[in-house]
């Protein structure tokens, strides 16, 4: 119920901020670098399960987190799909790329056309995805109950 | 297309009996509605296949292959005996069911099955046939399920047994088709050359199609189902399928097979296994016959007897044995039909069809007890009756095959003349059991059923004489010889109907102007006394129908004919009966449990085989992948390291 | 540009599946309405889409965002037009019939549907791909989805089962994730058509043999063929039945056997003529399937274990109709793929309808159903009628071109085998009949009353389908089956058609 | 070749996990050791002698054409994409086992055979 020691809280407080933000870049630099969505949004989840991990939480704000982040997960995969379809509807090809966004100057970061925004989408699912299959399994009752 | 008069025989009937099953206030106008309408097709379709002409309307076609349906002189004359059967029969069952249970159901499925039973009929090829004649065995396993008792079992017992046999048939048919692939059709039913019958493929399929419509008309062995159908089904049940429809259909196709598709006569072998059934149905199924003790049983094994004539007529290759056949078919069919519908009306009063509680209704039910004589004797083979024609030919044609050559002839012969024989003793049992003898006293009440219970059975007499005084030339010129590819039919030894049938109608009257006078006024067993004290009926001192010889030995006149009988030919009788009580238990423990036996073991060794099968699924997981791994390594050996 | 559609068979079902979270936050009856909207467009999608193959006779072909040959490639033809009528009608009266089913679930209604909706996406997806390592995430995300759904109860059995089934699955998937490896390294493309033409260049080769059979590992785990099938009972018998019907139905035809003859006939270009190992093998196990699978089915007592047994004895026919490799053979395989879909989806589906009616599916304990639930019972004994191939159903067209392909082959010991096994499925499907629906009640588990209307229509829809795909055999072998053979038939001619478009 | 035959010893290890370790978690890391073999074989097969990892860092190797000398970047996203599937299946198998053990109290799975026959 109450997480864990002062010194985890105290390290988690000043990790997660840099977490979140390394995995807030990690997506966003996607189209240029190694990384992406996916792996950017391991790295949100894993700061979202550290947090969680280390204070604790009551089970009706996990039940809320839970329903929130299902929430996250399918708003990502809609706007993903959502970009897609715009694809489909503006040229007749599913995820096609050109005409919607400024494309092809390489290692700038607005270059990719709708790359970085699905980039964000697949974060947005993979890193609410995650977590909620953490909380899913019930990983913090067993740590909790100790 | 959907107007032609062809596809209408088939969609009216049905659509009437979904209507009327849809809306059940109705159904026994919509019924009416739609049997007559069959009944005015066929005989429109009758008359102009009346023509000689065939008519032709196709389906379906694919290039070469085409798929219809056809009427010629033989489909013609079978259709209009169809729809006249049915609707007699329904015409019966509107009283007879009604307030019995799932009597919905009762006339959806007739109608379905006129109208699949007029398909079989008009089907040109074999694939259309089979389309309709499976449509029938799913038929008829609905059907079956109406009735009292365990019909779950009745009706799986024919489904598993005709089943089985149409499966035999499809594979028949596949055999055909893949062998002789005749540009123009799916193996036609009606070819212009008759298909050659000596190659083994060709057999086999003969074989396997014979097999197939044997089946459906309830020739040995495969007739098991018909009595036991009669344990439970009803009465219209039983006038509609074993024994009109199915022997029709049954034969139809026998016919079909053996004088249009293949030439019989070509294959001696194949002509004395299929005498050989003939006979030993005939003779077996009478013997069981003769043991039973309730009615509709013992009419459902002569059912299966008849059929065997039909086989030995058609067997012998003989025209004149197969129009025997043919002729015995439809003999058989109208006064089986009539002695089911009159013994059903016995039935509907007593509530009961088991002998030994039964007799002495002749009084009370003229009408039906003269239909079901009429019909007895026709079974039995009385001149001038349709049944003594038919038979005769049947004989006739066996003699010629004698002639042939064939030297099994006289066994063949001695059956069939004896199962004759045996068919009168035993039909004189039921008569005496059911309308003579001594009247139980719950039956008191009893009273001649309503006009639409009686005109069917009775007008089904009428056709009984009708077709046996004018047998040439109302029956046989008219429908059998038309219906057959002979052009001439040679009968040896003349037999002339008219007169024969005047003297045996005088000596007729006489005997019932006696009958009348001597013995239905007066009941033997008029007034009871113990001890010099009068006392009223009682059940112990009634003689019921078994006791038959020894109450008519007291008549008159007639009891002294039956005394000098009793003396010599029952005695015998008495005598036989104990020894085909005995062929009979062996022959039911024998081949019917026997091969009951062998349906079980297959079954019980199919079963313990799975049961082992499936103890070795033990939810062990790892078991489960050892299992996956041995059969990528059979994967690796056979492809990888070939 | 005539593939537009293509997209649709995935883009649809995911947006289902996306929504039905979020919109059943509001409403939980969203979840219902959602799926049926969904599988029902899915369901004109793919009929417009099979009356456009038709019609033009030419497949219809897209580039995923337009990026050619190095792109994701989709890919319509006859064949595709088959699986994915067949994926989306089961789908469609699957999802329907949940809707009065999943009352027996307290809660979670809406993880139902999403885990249905990615499913159906997964199958449809896997139809229309035209890419290697496309069909193998498809296959997963539907796999994925199938397990996940047959542990939905969460009691012991459906854990259970979903844990044994899971393991087994994804060792098949792993299986063919190598085998998809180790095509790459040898033809560096993962397009089916251009990795047609250059698997083409290397002849047949061991490696040629070892990558069919590593990939014939992975679908045969797929579609439960002996000796791979230890799964597909428990995982049928314990999922939901809507979910049975799909699997059984639906699942291991396509994520098996269509699958495995797509890249098998138009990839590897197998011919009877030229690896006739390959057939002799499909017919192998294909008949040990039938047989084991019959004689297992025959012992059960319990009404879906059994239907579940059953499967795998028909995933033998299929087998070895593919095996006999000729027209025939292939066309009765693809008709049994259909009849099979419409027929054993009744069938679980009645089972569905018995268990929720009456608590229980022990047949020894069923008793007299046929009173209280009329079109369950002649639902299931149509759909029984069909299986075991009595005319005029759909199952009959079917194993009757099987036959007649066996004849055509000159393997008349199969045919008869086939025959044969006809009677043994209706031994064992009459044997529910008897015990559940007809023979007469004492005191045993019945019930009162037949089950809701959706429930009954959904399977009254697969009923009629059966019944008017057996009548309108014709039309149907004409139309939908018949040019879907063909496709196979014609091996690499599909490459060609691909390229060339 | 001995990085392939890493791979096939990795694989074989999973196996024998799989089929013989009785422990539900044990199972689940033995199948994890499958999917890596495979993932490893799968990003071997892009590999190329002296070649650059597929990322472009100065715009002017676009222009120069430097890209020719990149291992091939396919496998690798093809193995990015099987990992992400192999993450969904081990979450889900863990969730089932954790099931697993809330219902039948145990992990091994030579004791949870309630379905058979």
């Amino acid at each position: 119920m109450r997480g864990m020691s002062l010194i985890v809280q105290v390290m988690t407080g000043l990790l997660a901020g840099i977490l979140l933000l390394y995995g807030g870049y990690i997506i966003l630099h996607g189209h240029l670098t190694p990384g992406g969505g996916f792996a950017g949004g391991v790295l949100v989840a894993a700061a979202l399960i550290l947090v969680s991990l280390a204070f604790g939480a009551v089970e009706q704000v996990e039940r809320r987190e839970y329903i929130l982040s299902s929430i996250f997960e399918s708003s990502g995969g809609l706007l993903f799909l959502g970009l897609a379809v715009a694809g489909y509807l503006a040229a007749d090809y599913f995820f096609r790329n050109a005409g919607l966004f400024y494309i092809g100057r390489p290692l700038e970061l607005v270059s990719g056309g709708i790359i970085p925004l699905a980039n964000i989408a697949i974060g947005l699912k993979v890193g609410a995805g995650l977590f909620a299959i953490f909380l899913a399994l019930g990983a913090s009752r067993f740590v909790m109950k100790e | 297309m959907l107007a032609h008069p062809f596809i209408l025989m088939v969609l009216v009937p049905a659509v009437a009996g979904l209507l009327g099953y849809l809306i059940g206030r109705l159904r026994n106008e919509f019924s009416f509605i739609g049997t007559v309408a069959s009944l005015y097709y066929a005989i429109r379709l009758f008359l102009l296949s009346r023509s000689g002409e065939p008519i032709e309307l196709t389906i379906l076609a694919i290039g070469n292959i085409t798929a219809g349906l056809r009427l010629d002189q033989l489909s013609g004359f079978i259709l209009l005996f169809i729809s006249i059967f049915t609707t007699l029969i329904l015409f019966y069952s509107f009283r007879y069911m009604r307030g019995r249970e799932s009597t919905r159901g009762f006339y959806l499925y007739s109608l379905l099955i006129l109208g699949f039973a007029n398909g079989v009929v008009l089907a040109a090829d074999l694939v259309t046939l089979f389309f309709f004649w499976g449509g029938l065995l799913l038929l008829l396993y609905a059907i079956l399920l109406i009735g009292r008792g365990e019909t779950f079992r009745t009706a799986r017992k024919a489904l598993l047994l005709v089943g089985l046999s149409d499966f035999a048939m499809l594979l028949g048919i596949v055999i055909l088709i893949v062998r002789t692939f005749v540009p123009g059709g799916w193996i036609d039913l009606a070819p212009r050359v008759p298909l050659p019958l000596y190659d083994p493929a060709m057999i086999a399929g003969f074989v396997l199609i014979a097999a197939g419509a044997l089946a459906k008309a309830g020739a040995m062995p495969l007739h098991t189902w018909i009595p036991t159908a009669a344990e439970t089904a009803p009465v219209p049940v039983l006038a509609l399928i074993p024994a009109a429809l199915d022997k029709l259909l049954g034969i139809y196709l026998l016919i079909r097979l053996t004088v249009y598709m293949f030439d019989i006569a070509s294959n001696m072998v194949l002509r004395n296994v299929l005498m050989a059934i003939g006979a030993g149905t005939i003779l077996f199924a009478v013997m069981m016959a003769l043991v039973q003790k309730r009615m509709m049983k013992l009419l459902a094994f002569h059912a299966v007897s008849q059929v065997g004539y039909m086989v030995l007529g058609i067997g012998t290759g003989i025209p004149v044995g197969i129009a025997g056949g043919l002729f015995h078919m439809l003999n058989n069919a109208v006064y089986k039909t009539g002695l089911f519908l009159a013994g059903g009306s016995v039935e509907h009063w007593a509530k009961t069809d088991e002998l030994e509680k039964l007799g002495g209704l002749a009084r009370q039910m003229p009408l039906s007890f003269v239909s079901f004589l009429v019909c007895a004797l026709a079974i039995a083979g009385v001149p001038p009756l349709n049944g003594f024609f038919s038979k005769w030919m049947v004989y006739q044609g066996v003699l010629a095959v004698g002639t042939e050559g064939n030297r099994l002839f006289p066994v063949f012969l001695v059956a069939a003349m004896f199962g004759s024989v045996l068919t009168l003793a035993s039909f004189l049992k039921l008569l005496h059991a059911l309308f003579l003898g001594q009247r139980p006293a719950q039956l008191e009440r009893v009273r001649e059923v309503p006009l639409t219970m009686w005109l069917p059975p009775f007008s089904l007499a009428l056709a009984c004489v009708v077709f046996g005084v004018f047998a040439y030339q109302l029956s046989l010129r008219g429908l059998i010889i038309p219906g057959l590819k002979f052009h001439e039919l040679s009968l040896s030894g003349v037999w002339s109907p008219i007169p024969a049938s005047l003297l045996l109608l005088a000596a007729l009257g006489v005997g019932a102007v006696l009958y009348l006078l001597s013995v239905a006024v007066k009941p033997q067993a008029g007034r009871t006394f113990v001890g010099g004290e009068q006392i009223g009926y009682s059940e112990e001192s009634r003689v019921p129908g078994t006791a038959f010889y020894s109450s008519v030995k007291h008549m008159p006149i007639i009891g002294e004919l039956l005394i000098f009988g009793e003396r010599g030919a029952f005695d015998l009788y008495n005598w036989l009966v104990g020894i085909f009580r005995v062929i009979g238990y062996v022959f039911r423990e024998g081949v019917d449990r026997a091969l009951k036996a062998l349906v079980e073991f297959i079954g019980r060794l199919i079963y313990y085989f799975g049961l082992g099968l499936s103890r070795i699924h033990t939810g062990n997981l790892p078991l489960y992948l050892s299992w996956v791994f041995l059969g990528a390594v059979i994967f690796y050996l056979l492809l990888f390291l070939r | 540009m005539e593939g537009r559609i293509l997209p649709l068979f995935v883009a649809i079902p995911l947006a289902g599946a996306f929504l039905v979270p979020l919109l059943s936050k509001l409403w939980t009856r969203f979840a219902d309405l959602i799926a049926s909207i969904t599988s029902a467009l899915l369901l004109g999608v793919s009929v417009y889409g099979w009356l456009m193959v038709n019609a033009g006779g030419m497949p219809l072909h897209y580039w995923v965002g337009g990026w050619r040959i190095i792109g994701i490639a989709m890919w319509f033809d006859a064949l595709t037009a088959l699986i994915v009528l067949i994926i989306n009608i089961v789908g469609f009266c699957a999802s329907v019939y949940s809707i009065r089913y999943l009352d027996r679930y307290t809660g979670g209604r809406w993880k139902f549907f999403t885990l249905l909706l990615l499913l159906i996406a997964g199958l449809n997806g896997l139809a229309i791909s035209g890419d290697l390592f496309n069909m193998f995430v498809f296959i997963e995300i539907s796999a994925i989805a199938s397990y996940a759904l047959v542990a939905f109860g969460t009691e012991e059995e459906e854990v259970e089962a979903a844990f044994k089934y899971m393991v087994l699955g994804e060792v098949g998937g792993a299986v063919l994730l190598f085998g998809i490896a180790l095509i790459y390294a040898r033809a560096s493309t993962l397009n089916l058509a251009h990795l047609s033409q250059v698997l083409a260049g290397f002849g047949r080769t061991p490696f040629y043999w070892f990558v069919i059979a590593t990939l014939l590992i992975g679908f045969a785990i797929k579609m439960g063929m002996e000796p791979f099938h230890a799964w597909l009972a428990d995982a049928h018998f314990s999922a939901p039945a809507p979910i049975s019907a799909m699997l059984s139905g639906v699942f291991i035809k396509v994520t098996g056997v269509y699958a495995m003859s797509r890249l098998m006939f138009n990839v590897f270009g197998v011919s009877r003529a030229e690896t006739p190992a390959f057939f002799n093998l499909l017919i192998a196990f294909g008949a040990v399937s039938m047989v084991l699978g019959g004689l297992l089915a025959y012992t059960q007592n319990d009404y879906k274990r059994l239907l579940a047994y059953s499967s795998i004895s028909q995933i033998g026919y299929i087998l070895v109709a593919l095996g006999i490799g000729n027209f025939w053979g292939i066309a009765g395989a693809l008709f049994h793929i259909l009849a099979h879909a419409l027929g054993k989806g009744t069938l679980f589906l009645a089972s569905g309808s018995v268990e929720r009616q009456t608590g229980t599916r022990n047949l020894e304990q069923l008793k007299g159903l046929e009173k209280t639930m009329p079109a369950t019972t002649w639902s299931h004994i149509l759909a029984s009628f069909s299986m075991a191939g009595l005319p005029p159903f759909a199952g009959f067209f079917s194993k009757l071109f099987i036959i007649i392909g066996a004849i055509a082959a000159r393997m008349y010991w199969l045919a008869f085998l086939a025959a044969l096994f006809s009677a043994v499925t209706l031994g064992y499907l009459t044997k529910v009949v008897n015990m559940a629906f007809f023979v007469k009640q004492n005191s045993s588990v019945t019930s009162t009353r037949e089950a809701p209307g959706l429930m009954v229509l959904a399977m009254l829809v697969l009923v009629v389908l059966t019944v008017a795909v057996g009548v309108g055999f014709r039309g149907v072998l004409d139309h939908l089956v018949g040019p879907a053979a063909r496709v196979l038939l014609n091996g690499l001619e599909y490459a060609r058609l691909v390229l060339g478009g | 070749m001995i990085p392939y035959l890493a791979c096939v010893l990795l694989f074989l290890i999973g196996l024998y996990v799989v089929i013989s370790k009785r422990n539900l978690i044990k199972i689940v890391i033995g199948f994890s050791l499958i999917e890596y073999a495979v993932n490893l074989f799968f990003a071997l097969v892009g590999f190329k002698k002296g070649a650059l990892a597929p990322i472009i860092t100065q715009p002017e190797q676009v222009r120069m054409g430097v890209a020719r000398n990149f291992v091939d970047p396919v496998p690798q996203a093809l193995v990015l994409t099987a990992i992400v599937i192999g993450l969904s299946t081990t979450a889900l198998m863990l969730s089932l086992a954790m099931r697993l053990y809330e219902k039948y109290k145990t992990f091994d799975i030579s004791e949870i055979r309630r379905l058979k026959g």
